[in-house]
């Protein structure tokens, strides 16, 4: 493989897409980085599921206070203009469809939208969160991930192995390579590096590429 | 992020024949007087918004509020639970002429399907009117040996409340018992407009006492001076005993 | 017919049984008038449907605040320790079996329980309000009132011929003349005026009354 | 009416072998440290209350709170969302020694289930969990055009819970992001035991301000200077790693 992006290449590259005044959950991990890279002049207001809408960034070391966390229980700080609600709340903000964007890592992502990002087989705990209920919670639903496994393998897939985290519900894909919407069952490719072809991307991907209107490139400044 | 609008026409601009609103109050408590007398000035001046479905507890009282809606024929239809009231005319006249059609619901049932409609639950059991003629017709089923009646959520295209606090990013308190169904209705509304009665900078309202949070609003106009539908009725009872106390 | 009670001695007797630290909703009409006759000692927190918990009397004339009522619409005043919450937290408490003690008025009761007290039939206006709710909403639903219609009819039946409120929901009934308890679709006598005897009281009563352990006087003073 | 109690012990006495319990906090915040820590010590003292079901977001961390309850080998099932965390061993180790049942339930199920148990609703329908494996053997049903999973209420023996002010009438409010689960249990618990950092007069909770009425709360023990979890773990973390910070 050629050169790819870095996972804060990847959150930047999903920050850019995020509106002004648009209310967003970043799941636990890897889409938390996503609001680092928030374009200067856009007002965004975070969501966790353990009942805080509106925190800011994580305090400095020492002045934590581990009451006030966010879904990744790490500590956070509050906006002007924050709330609190309970569990029953939270979700009903999330399940009522009423977040614009919700950004999720994925094990692997399928042409039909189904994502897996919860379970890798039978053999660990199971432990699935708030993810079911995100898949289902946002206008936009996206992942941001490498586009391969770490032996190599796609993880967008005609269909997901891994056991599903939720069925028809990813819009849009921010890989290593490309950025992918999902329209009508099919990866419609929107943009790849400038730096890998067609034909190696499609290598490298487990289902169809579809072109539809413009693919431009993905151009991502180094973070 | 700015949802405050300086001009109450602004504020509901955007509502449309046909559409489904939510109004808040619970008789006079939290009724979004100025909000409704500006779409009735509108549906006077241009015909529009017209055949709308209301949501409310009540159907009216007096000739203010959604009795005056009624009154100017905006309305084709009420959901509400219990349409009766000191002085429902307005309603009773029309529903008896059948020209406003009126669905029943118990005052619960009414709350928490709003409450479904804006959590994304699309449908839940209930005890409530199991075996009366307000469940005719829905699904029945049994769980732990007792039967329960399925209930769908309510959803609307506009929700018009009255708050007491707001910011510019939409957070929200009210007043006492005026608080009744107004959060909910900003939940199940596609977009939730609220006249306050004052507007603060964000941060005036402690997070730990935010009612609504801001994620259910979308337009904000401040009436410091709004008036109390119930205040005014007896107000207006009064001077029809000639001013007797 | 001889004596019977008034309301407000009908409203009293039902007050008797209302014990020390009971949650309580009192139907919207008559059955307000029960919160007068609470014995004194007792602590009774009052719900109301439109988001009052823990409401005081009527304020004086010309200091009501209307955004301050109670489900009559009626003005009300707070005790300390009183709370607000909305309307579906309100019939969460109903639904969920959190009262106490319900008290209605009633069209017609009948022996299995089942309680007609919303509408009269097709002519007038429905209007249903909470009624439906609370009648499943209480440990104890009780019903207060006169022992016969204003023509002389029974008012406690065999089976309802007016619309239900719900189906075999009622506990207790306090008439004019008795007290009632519904026990597996029968009503079981507890309590009846001295002045009347058991065959005029059946008389009057649409329904078999069974008599089970003792019946008591019901006695009640000038109120 | 008074529902404070002086004695943690008297609190938690009620609380009998195999009840359901439900248990405030997501992970450390929240967590009624101080409750758990006298349910421990007398199951070691006494041997009761054993083979009770847990509620939770979690599953424990560390060997405090939870943890603790597993290591004692008081929990015969637990039924949560999200049963790994930073250090949860207990759990790990008696769940795959089979020694402990796992009820895996999405997050917002979750919490929507036991709202559903306060509420009085006996199931309803969300598009969570569609189509995975957590729904299988669940009813399903459509709603305009789109498929669904019905989900029962979630009910309680006991919940314990964590808050910050209470009032001898069981008014309560939360500390910060530490509310989340608590006033849901409250609802659905037959009996509520709450540690409130301070007990306030009846009315030093502004009625406007009151996040849980006392209707909901049984049983009030003030603990003035409550554990936190996540403080706690986090201490016993640096020492492991030899008080490097």
């Amino acid at each position: 493989m050629k050169a790819k992006l870095t996972n804060a290449q990847i959150a930047w590259r999903a920050a850019q897409d995020i509106p002004d005044g648009a209310y967003v959950n970043l799941g636990i991990g890897f889409p938390e980085m996503v609001a680092k890279f928030k374009p200067k002049g856009r007002e965004v207001i975070y969501h966790t599921e353990n009942g805080v809408l509106d925190f800011g960034e994580a305090p400095p070391a020492g002045e934590e206070d581990w009451d006030l966390i966010n879904a990744g229980k790490k500590a956070v700080t509050l906006n002007a203009g924050a709330s609190f609600f309970n569990h029953a709340d939270s979700f009903a903000m999330v399940r009522g469809g009423h977040l614009d964007v919700a950004i999720l890592g994925a094990y692997e992502v399928a042409e039909n939208g189904d994502l897996a990002n919860w379970s890798t087989g039978p053999k660990s705990v199971p432990a699935v969160g708030g993810a079911m209920d995100l898949v289902h919670g946002a206008k936009r639903v996206c992942v941001i991930t490498d586009h391969v496994t770490k032996d190599g393998k796609p993880k967008l897939v005609e269909r997901c192995s891994l056991p599903l985290t939720g069925v028809g519900c990813v819009t849009t894909v921010y890989t290593s390579l490309a950025v992918v919407e999902i329209i009508d069952k099919r990866f419609v490719l929107r943009e790849k590096l400038p730096s890998i072809s067609m034909e190696e991307l499609q290598a490298v991907t487990g289902a169809k590429l579809v072109v539809e209107g413009a693919c431009k490139d993905l151009n991502v400044p180094e973070v | 992020m700015n949802k405050i609008t300086p001009s109450i026409e602004d504020a509901i601009a955007g509502i449309e024949d046909g559409m489904t609103v939510m109004i808040g109050g619970f008789g006079g408590s939290g009724a979004p007087i100025e909000l409704i007398d500006a779409l009735v000035a509108r549906y006077k001046a241009t015909g529009s918004p017209g055949r709308l479905t209301v949501i409310n507890n009540n159907a009216g009282n007096g000739a203010i509020g959604i009795a005056a809606m009624i009154y100017a024929g905006m309305v084709a239809k009420i959901i509400c639970s219990f349409p009766r009231s000191t002085d429902s005319r307005a309603f009773t006249e029309r529903y008896h002429a059948g020209e406003i059609e009126l669905e029943l619901v118990p005052q619960g049932t009414l709350a928490e399907r709003i409450r479904a409609g804006g959590a994304g639950i699309p449908a839940f059991y209930t005890p409530t009117s199991f075996g009366t003629d307000i469940a005719k017709g829905k699904p029945v089923a049994e769980f732990d040996g007792r039967l329960y009646v399925q209930e769908r959520w309510l959803k609307a295209d506009v929700a018009i409340i009255k708050a007491e606090l707001a910011d510019r990013k939409g957070n929200l308190t009210y007043n006492k018992a005026a608080r009744n169904f107004a959060p909910l209705m900003a939940m199940a509304a596609a977009t939730t407009i609220v006249q306050a009665r004052q507007v603060v900078e964000p941060g005036g309202i402690d997070p730990e006492h935010v009612v609504t949070p801001g994620i259910f609003v979308d337009t904000i106009v401040e009436i410091a001076d709004a008036k109390q539908e119930e205040a005014l009725l007896r107000e207006a009872a009064l001077l029809q005993d000639g001013g007797t106390a």
